[in-house]
């Protein structure tokens, strides 16, 4: 699980960072260009004497799926914000906190760890625990509970670690 | 030829290369990891520095101009600038002495009591330690003094926790608590100073600070209030002087003797550089009754001090609380606000230092044979280990201040100072303080010397020459500066006179 | 499952970008916030998060302990020796002019190297002290 | 009018003592070593406040040069501070592994518990 | 350097303050800024009212945090971006780690209710009482003329303004001006690192003293 | 000038060096304790030889001590504190009484410490030596500094020797010896020198006093009485303690305190301090000194009482040389050129014949084992030359002819009825009998009591034991033999205490 | 000139909004009962909140170079925000603390990948005070 | 509309600040002091377009790193005690 990556992952990093550099520097003199390229590669060193350059540090092969998976997800998390701002606001702060377990059906850990923390991201549920496959989720409502338990966002995510 | 044009070439760089070599000597000692390998830079370096010093303090004192080296090339209130005045080649001299002749005994004792894979990094401790202390001493930026003495502060608390006993844990706990609230109000008051004059500069601070004075007396006053207290507990000026006789009683004894000998004296010239050279003398003796307050508590800690040795059982804590009530005098001196006060506490500060190093560092050698310092253990070492002994009898008797050893010298003029005042308690308090140092100096020279050997004493002997050279030099010092006063009283005589005349 | 994968996956996401912007901040500092302190302590930031997450020896097997162990002396090393070689050029202590012709430019030069030596130090004392507080008793 | 005048003008300084104090506080009258180190600190953090203000212009902005501004605070004071701030994490790290080697020594860290320990030495 | 002609082209501008860059912002009076930090500060105060009170050493450590973040936005606001950076990383950061660490070394969580508070508050009400006395007539905050920008900082600003110096003033005082006050500051850093080191690196060793009948005074050194 | 064995300032700088010689040689023949003895004999010889030829040299050209010749400046300390020697004739007297006794004294210690098998014996002799040292440099010091630093010097160097016992009474002893020594040295004697040269501006010994008209009658009785407090070795009551405390030492250690060097020392200063410091002129002018004479007539007086008192016999004989010590103050405090003769003569005869009375007192502990005055019946015939020499010490010390004392009082009467003052009178006579009253009691007992507690018959009494080892005997018969000779043949003493007067 | 207008309202609408969230999530973490439902309100700022606030910056950000870091900014929020509050509900869970809950499913079998019967499970309320298996 | 912007944040900021005080539970006072983090990130966004110089983002990028490397440090010491805990050192878990 922690091997080396491949080249490919690690291009992906050296690019990645040097297109991170670049969009921060915001000063593009030959000096600081090349101290940039020297630093990216210090850091896809280090990072490969992490082991931290493979499919997991850089999922590559979620790039292209991953806009569609991301706008859906906004809306989501957009409905459940609302609806969390309601329940704040309510004076009678109608909230039922519930808790429970779901099976997640990805394959990769990147897959399970995107579901998990897209759970956690939409306002009005958590993700409190991960074993085996199985997260334990505590919804502020009963209707949040439900709506994961209704496995909608499981195959979204699926759909989205599964594209090719 | 060659060495004449290194000379000169080199020479410029002098003030620099006091803080400069020891640092680097730092840097190299935690680089090298070999104990010995280390010493053998360290004593280099801290023998070539009172060369250096010393040829500054002959250059100040000749012809009566100061030293000045701009960091950077950037002048004086924009840049920090390193000056070399008398007083400050004073106490450069003073303390790169101390460090250069305490190395010999430092080999065998730090390789006695600090674990072998420690040693190097010991000597790096060290070296900062005296970097920190000569930073302090040369500056004139007002901040650069407290990043030194930040410097010198943390590599002391280091030093100290590495004592055997769980106590020096505790003691450099406690030294670090209280040694970083004296550091703090300084840098308040140096805050203050800095929004009312906008400079940084010792000298610069002082020319803007009489206008400032006359818009905004509140600041100046309570940065005067701040900076005063937050280097007294620096000195240890009673009551701000708790942590010290824990600090050195539970140090390893190098660390003891070097700190002993210079650190305390380090902040005491910082707080003389502020009251007399930035304050301008008015402002603090006049305006304040700063004078009256150090006075007071130089006075109450020249007694209850010494009433705690006194009762002390341990010998390093015993000399350690002497250390306080010894502050008490130079403190004192300064709250005189006279010329010969000053002059007094300025030879103070060299003759304690000598004294006192050389007493540590007779109680290092006991260590390093018995192991211990408790009082009952020393019976009878006097005619055990003879000339660690002897040396240590006259540095006490110097510490007593017996007419013919340095000692005396500084009450000499402490008392004269008083008299000026026409300050008739002060005379007799500062000798009837010197009879209870008699007390328990006699003490423990009882202890030494005639009573038979304890079981500990038995097997004791002298050390060996390397440890013992330091402690002769120093003692046969103590009486040297005694009838020889012209290192001593003879710079400070006219360092003081600078300091009240920059004024008049 | 022996890591919390939630962690590990955003960790390993996160690390070269907190290197990578440790070095931004460091060599950015002529023109906004930052600087070789900002920088190192961030790069230890990196080592420290490494380690809370992989363990101690996972990340003394990237960065070393006697690595960080001569960093400690070496950043001031670079500092003080950037002093000395102004002082050999025939400058004073730190003063960087002699490094070259134009002022700007040589005051650059001179304010890069001593950051980087307070960048070294920094990352580097960080670390150890990290290793050290949470080796202690191991 | 005037007295509120002073104090909207002299509130950072009014904080800064409060801080100050309060660390001091800490410091006296806790027990807990740790707890004794962060009053240390919060004493230190005081400083950084006092010599901060002294260096705003209100209307000024942050000293990095821009053609497009005119007033800059004061630059000097925030290195300062950055020297401060490193001494203090300097300080607060030797401290707390002092307190470490306290507590395997004395197994606790209150001080009251480790005088007594120690018969007040 | 002509430290004159630049601090009188800033004086100069010295009746158009508050009019900066928040252009008129100000509320009855009270400039935008010093309103925000006003009410940071009694945050600040706040926070530190419960870090006395609290005893719990790990609430302690997340106050302590929260702190920091707000002491960074006041050093935002207060144009100290560098120290801003600084604080952030240090105090919510480093600082939060090791004492941590430092918790679980010492299984110190919740401290018991101890001491006399007289001395204590008499020590902090006379440190404070001092502290106020010596304020009240300093400079009142934010204005242009004060004496600390009048005497060096136009100095620095016209360096960095005619292209002898970085745009970035502090880092040309830190490190060039000033830079040996830097080569301090990072000497501190190397002692305190190499002092942990010192105290934690290796096994732990016994101590003297820590042997039965602790207190004696036997073999003490 | 060149005398035969040098100038006279050769002569000085010998007088000033031999002990200090004499200290570092004797430990280096620490396992060979004739030679270390044999050392510490020639030192003492070459010392007295030394001393006296210098005299001579005074003696042939009285202008030496004025023109500067027997001045010579060590070394200048810092401003007003120089370590400077000079010859006058009160320091020329005390070295000379010093010097010789220092021989008698050698001669005696020898016999003592190997008959009583004392311990560390070279770190006596070695310490001896130094006190001595100290003494010359106290006799010839030109300045009050000077003369501070060798007070000092000699009080640590008889440390060692009070307490050479190493018992817990001695250890006690030597506690009270040195902190009472230090601390009036310290607390009294030093603030008074300084503010000596606060107010004079100099620390010299200057013929008429350096004083002047720069203090008013009471400041100049405050510093005065700073000064005569100040000087512990003088033993002026209260601050007399330390000298029967130090009675715990060995005899040719009490000899050293009370007659050699220590309480000498004490008297001595006293008297350059009014001679050379006040003046006498300006004392008396200013009517500073009359409490004084109380002081010390009380001391006198008192001490007398006490000595009564005592059944030990080393006890008895160091409250007789307080009483004894005072009056040469009171000598002194009457402030006549004619009564500081007598104070000046009384300090040679009472050296004389208190070593002679302690030695004594030694030879009948070393034979006899014998400490009290109640044992001592009968005891003058089995000790005949002890005795007899003890008898003659007795008679000086009541002030009868022919003993030196006799002389010493007659001057001091003398100058008390040219100043009209009846105090001093009162206090001598009444003294006198005091003295007799503790004196002749021990020689009576010796000559004309039985001895107690013995059945059998004055002829075997005998047998048990005799005189001590011979060079204590010869010792005490040649001061005996002095206190005799000073009262036939007092020029020396005289003419120094003349010269002084003169100026 | 019409286009900064647009953008400005555009601007004044998110920041507003953002501004709602974020005051919002505030009163949440105030008014929430315990320690768990109050993560739900932390996720109102970090999500809704910051999203809007920064939209409505960005909008008026003028260079390239402040987006970039803004989005920078708003991508390590969203990192954060999820990997924290997942953290402290696990440590808190850790440390014994137990939400109150209206009603606790964890005691029932796990839902399956089609994600079924939900309404079986509303039936069983139990309050929380159902058995854990673990 | 950036003070609109600002004043909002810290309002929030006053809000969460008593929640920190008020606990009661310490993981109150986590929660409350990493909403600060993340409010501080925001204010700090805000001022900066506030006072017209909005690069210093840095510095927020800074506050949300460093307060991410705090919450794992907390997380640690609630899950283990020990910030140093290796899985396949211990293995107990
Ligand atoms: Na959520
Ligand atoms: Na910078």
């Amino acid at each position: 699980m922690r091997g080396k990556g491949s080249i490919g992952y690690i291009l992906s990093l050296g690019f990645t960072l040097m297109a991170f550099w670049l969009a921060m520097s915001g000063h593009y003199t030959p000096f600081l260009l090349s101290v940039g390229v020297g630093c990216v590669l210090l850091c896809v060193w280090i990072a490969y004497r992490m082991h931290v350059a493979d499919e997991e540090g850089q999922p590559i092969h979620l790039y292209s799926s991953a806009p569609r998976y991301w706008a859906w997800l906004w809306v989501e998390i957009f409905k459940s914000a609302i609806d969390v701002s309601r329940r704040i606001w309510h004076p009678s702060l109608p909230i039922s906190p519930t808790m429970t377990r779901v099976r997640a059906s990805q394959k990769t850990d990147v897959g399970l760890a995107t579901y998990a923390n897209s759970i956690t991201l939409t306002p009005g549920t958590i993700t409190t625990g991960v074993e085996d496959k199985i997260l334990t989720v505590y919804a502020l409502t009963r209707e949040g509970a439900d709506d994961v338990q209704s496995g909608e966002m499981d195959r979204k995510v699926s759909e989205f670690e599964g594209a090719d | 030829m060659m060495g004449a044009d290194v000379l000169s070439a080199v020479k410029p760089h002098f003030p620099i290369l006091v803080v400069l070599l020891p640092l680097l000597g730092a840097l190299f000692c935690a680089l090298i990891q070999r104990g010995t390998l280390s010493w053998l830079l360290t004593a280099c370096i801290a023998f070539v520095l009172p060369v250096i010093s010393g040829l500054m303090l002959f250059d100040v004192l000749k012809t009566g101009q100061t030293i000045t080296y701009e960091l950077g090339n950037w002048e004086a209130p924009f840049g920090i600038v390193y000056k070399v005045d008398g007083l400050s080649a004073l106490v450069l001299t003073l303390i790169t002495v101390i460090g250069a002749v305490i190395m010999p005994f430092a080999r065998r004792s730090v390789a006695y009591e600090i674990d072998s894979h420690l040693q190097s990094w010991f000597y790096t401790m060290y070296l900062l330690c005296l970097a920190g202390l000569l930073g302090i001493t040369i500056t004139g930026d007002a901040f650069n003094a407290f990043v030194f003495l930040e410097i010198s502060s943390l590599s002391t608390y280091v030093m100290i926790a590495l004592g055997k006993h769980r106590r020096a844990l505790l003691a450099s706990y406690q030294y670090l608590i209280m040694g970083t609230i004296g550091a703090t109000l300084y840098v308040v008051g140096i805050g203050l100073l800095y929004v009312v004059t906008g400079s940084l500069n010792f000298d610069d601070i002082a020319s803007r600070l009489g206008p400032a004075m006359a818009e905004r007396s509140g600041p100046v006053m309570a940065a005067l209030g701040f900076i005063t207290v937050g280097l007294s507990l620096k000195i240890a000026l009673f009551p701000m002087h708790v942590w010290l006789p824990n600090a050195y009683a539970y140090a390893p004894s190098f660390a003891t003797v070097f700190l002993a000998g210079t650190a305390t004296k380090a902040a005491i010239y910082l707080l003389v550089r502020l009251l007399f050279t930035v304050f301008g003398t008015t402002v603090p003796f006049e305006s304040m009754p700063v004078g009256h307050v150090l006075l007071a508590l130089g006075l109450a800690g020249m007694f209850i001090a010494a009433f705690a040795a006194v009762f002390e059982e341990n010998a390093k804590r015993m000399l350690a609380y002497s250390s306080v009530s010894q502050m008490g005098y130079i403190v004192l001196g300064i709250g005189l606000a006279n010329v010969s006060g000053l002059t007094g506490a300025l030879a103070h500060i060299v003759n304690h230092a000598v004294m006192k190093t050389a007493l540590f560092l007779a109680l290092g050698a006991v260590v390093y044979r018995i192991g211990t310092v408790r009082l009952g253990d020393l019976s009878g070492l006097g005619r055990k280990m003879p000339w660690t002994m002897v040396a240590f009898a006259i540095a006490g008797m110097g510490l007593m201040g017996i007419p013919g050893t340095a000692g005396f010298i500084t009450k000499w003029y402490l008392v004269l100072g008083a008299l000026e005042k026409g300050w008739w308690v002060i005379v007799f308090a500062i000798v009837l303080s010197s009879l209870i140092s008699v007390v328990y100096m006699g003490r423990i020279m009882e202890v030494l010397w005639f009573r038979e050997p304890s079981q500990a004493a038995e097997k004791a002997k002298d050390p060996p020459m390397m440890m013992l050279l330091p402690l002769w030099v120093l003692a046969l010092a103590t009486i040297y500066l005694g009838f020889d006063t012209r290192l001593s009283v003879g710079v400070a005589a006219p360092v003081a006179e600078a300091l009240f005349g920059g004024i008049k | 499952m022996k890591l919390d994968v939630i962690l590990r996956v955003g960790t390993k996401l996160v690390l070269p970008f907190i290197l990578l912007f440790a070095f931004y901040v460091q060599f950015h500092g002529d023109y906004g916030p930052g600087g070789g302190f900002q920088a190192g302590v961030i790069a230890a930031g990196m080592v420290i998060l490494y380690a809370i997450i992989f363990g101690l020896k996972a990340a003394q097997r990237v960065i070393p302990q006697e690595l960080v162990q001569v960093m400690i002396p070496l950043g001031v090393l670079v500092y003080a020796g950037t002093g000395v070689v102004s002082m050999l050029l025939g400058y004073k202590f730190l003063e960087y002019t002699g490094f070259a012709q134009k002022f700007l430019t040589a005051h650059e030069w001179g304010i890069l190297f001593v950051e980087l030596g307070v960048f070294i130090t920094v990352s580097g004392t960080m670390s150890a002290m990290f290793y050290a507080f949470v080796g202690r008793g191991r | 009018m005037d007295q509120l005048k002073v104090f909207v003008t002299h509130y950072n300084y009014f904080i800064t003592i409060f801080l100050m104090v309060a660390g001091l506080y800490i410091v006296i009258a806790r027990g807990n070593m740790i707890k004794k180190l962060i009053g240390l600190s919060l004493f230190q953090t005081s400083v950084y406040l006092l010599y901060l203000s002294a260096g705003k212009i209100v209307g000024g902005t942050a000293p990095i040069y821009d053609p497009a501004f005119k007033f800059y605070s004061n630059p000097l004071p925030h290195v300062l501070i950055l020297t401060a701030i490193v001494v203090g994490v300097s300080t607060f790290a030797l401290g707390l592994a002092l307190v470490v080697r306290i507590h395997e020594a004395y197994g606790t860290v209150e001080e009251d518990e480790i005088f007594a320990k120690d018969d007040g030495a | 350097m002509n430290k004159d002609g630049v601090s009188g082209a800033v004086v100069e501008g010295a009746s158009v303050q508050g009019t900066g860059l928040i252009k008129g912002a100000s509320i009855e009076g009270v400039p935008v800024e010093s309103l925000l930090m006003m009410v940071l500060l009694t945050l600040l105060a706040v926070i530190t009212i419960a870090i006395v009170r609290q005893r719990n050493m790990f609430g302690v450590v997340m106050l302590a945090s929260i702190y920091s973040f707000l002491m960074a936005s006041v050093m935002m606001v207060l144009d100290a971006v560098d120290v801003a950076m600084t604080e952030a990383s240090v105090g919510a950061g480093i600082s939060t780690v090791i004492l941590l660490a430092t918790l679980h070394l010492t299984k110190s969580v919740e401290y018991p209710q101890v001491r006399g508070v007289i001395i204590p508050i008499f020590v902090s009400v006379v440190v404070g009482a001092a502290l106020i006395w010596g304020t009240m007539s300093l400079p009142p905050f934010g204005i242009v003329d004060a004496p600390v920008h009048m005497h060096t900082a136009p100095t620095y600003l016209a360096a960095s303004r005619d292209h002898l110096a970085p745009p970035n003033m502090v880092t040309s005082v830190l490190a060039d001006y000033r830079s040996f006050d830097t080569l301090g500051e990072t000497a501190v850093i190397f002692t305190a690192g190499i002092g942990v080191l010192m105290l934690l690196k290796g096994r732990r060793r016994k101590m003297l003293g820590e042997s039965e009948g602790q207190g004696d005074r036997g073999g003490e050194a | 000038m060149t005398g035969d064995f040098g100038s006279p300032a050769q002569l000085m700088i010998a007088a000033l060096l031999i002990p200090w010689g004499a200290a570092v040689l004797i430990p280096l023949f620490h396992r060979h304790r004739n030679i270390r003895e044999f050392v510490t004999l020639i030192a003492a010889s070459g010392q007295a030889f030394v001393v006296w030829s210098l005299y001579r040299e005074v003696m042939n050209t009285p202008d030496l001590l004025r023109n500067g010749e027997l001045d010579i400046a060590v070394w200048q300390v810092a401003p007003m504190l120089e370590l400077a020697f000079k010859v006058e004739p009160l320091g020329l007297m005390f070295g000379l009484v010093a010097s010789s006794l220092w021989i008698v004294n050698s001669i005696y210690s020898i016999g003592y410490m190997r008959a009583n098998q004392e311990p560390r014996q070279t770190q006596f002799y070695m310490w001896f030596a130094v006190a001595i040292g100290a003494t010359m440099g106290l006799a010839f010091s030109k300045n009050l500094f000077s003369l501070f630093v060798f007070y000092e010097a000699l009080t640590l160097s008889t440390y060692p020797l009070v307490t050479h016992k190493g018992s817990s009474d001695a250890m006690k002893a030597g506690r009270v010896y040195i902190g009472l020594l230090i601390g009036t040295s310290m607390v009294l004697f030093l603030p008074a020198i300084i503010i000596t040269g606060y107010y004079a501006g100099a620390l010299d010994f200057v013929a008429g006093g350096i004083l002047g008209e720069r203090l008013s009658g009471p400041a100049l009785g405050l510093l005065l009485a700073l000064f005569i407090f100040g000087v512990g070795k003088a033993a002026l009551m209260p601050f007399h303690f330390w000298l029967p405390a130090a009675m715990v030492a060995p005899t040719p250690v009490s000899a050293l305190l009370h007659a050699v060097a220590v309480v000498k020392a004490g008297v001595f200063t006293v008297v350059k301090i009014i001679v050379y410091v006040f003046g006498i002129d300006t004392l008396r002018e200013a009517g500073s000194a009359d409490w004084l004479l109380w002081a010390s007539g009380f001391t006198v007086l008192a001490a007398s009482v006490v000595a009564l008192r005592q059944d030990n016999l080393k006890k008895r004989l160091a409250y007789s040389t307080v009483s004894q010590l005072s009056y040469v103050i009171l000598a002194a405090a009457i402030l006549t050129p004619i009564s500081v003769i007598g104070a000046v003569m009384h300090i040679a005869g009472h050296a004389v014949s208190k070593i002679t009375l302690f030695f004594a007192a030694g030879a009948i502990y070393t034979a006899a084992h014998k400490t009290k005055v109640s044992e001592l019946n009968g005891i003058g015939w089995k000790m005949p030359w002890t005795m007899g020499a003890f008898a003659i010490g007795a008679l000086a010390m009541i002030g009868l002819p022919p003993t030196a004392i006799f002389i010493s009082k007659w001057f001091m009467l003398s100058g008390s009825f040219a100043s009209e003052q009846w105090l001093p009178v009162g206090v001598i006579i009444l003294s006198t009998m005091l003295n007799a009253g503790y004196f002749l009691p021990i020689v009576l007992r010796a000559f004309f009591y039985s001895p107690e507690g013995v059945t059998q018959g004055a002829g075997s009494v005998s047998q048990d034991h005799g005189e001590a080892p011979w060079p204590m005997v010869l010792a005490l018969c040649l001061t005996a033999l002095m206190t005799i000779v000073l009262f036939f043949y007092p020029v020396v003493p005289l003419t120094l205490a003349r010269m002084m007067i003169a100026g | 000139m019409m286009g900064t207008l647009v953008v400005d309202i555009l601007s004044w609408v998110l920041i507003c909004a953002g501004s709602f969230f974020v005051i919002t999530g505030a009163v949440g973490i105030l008014r929430m009962p315990d320690v768990f439902s109050r993560m739900h309100a932390v996720s109102v700022i970090d999500t809704a909140g910051a999203v809007l606030l920064v939209l409505g910056l960005g909008l008026q950000a003028g260079s390239l170079l402040v987006v970039f870091k803004l989005v920078v900014v708003l991508g390590l929020l969203f990192f954060i925000g999820p990997v924290a509050s997942h953290a402290l509900a696990q440590a808190a869970l850790q440390a014994g603390i137990e939400p109150k809950l209206d009603q606790d499913r964890r005691g029932q079998p796990v839902a399956g990948e089609m994600g079924l019967d939900n309404t079986a499970n509303k039936q069983t309320n139990d309050a929380g005070t159902g058995s854990r298996t673990q | 509309m950036f003070f609109v912007a600002t004043g909002a944040v810290l309002l929030a900021l006053v809000l969460v600040v008593y929640r920190a005080i008020s606990g009661p539970t310490v993981f109150d006072r986590v929660l409350a002091a990493n909403s600060i983090g993340t409010l501080a990130i925001l204010f700090l966004a805000a001022l900066g377009f506030l006072t017209g110089r909005p690069e210093w983002l840095d510095i927020g990028l800074t506050y949300g790193l460093l307060n991410l490397i705090g919450t794992f440090a907390v997380l640690k010491f609630f899950r283990h005690g020990d910030l140093a805990f290796d899985v396949e050192e211990d293995g107990t878990e």
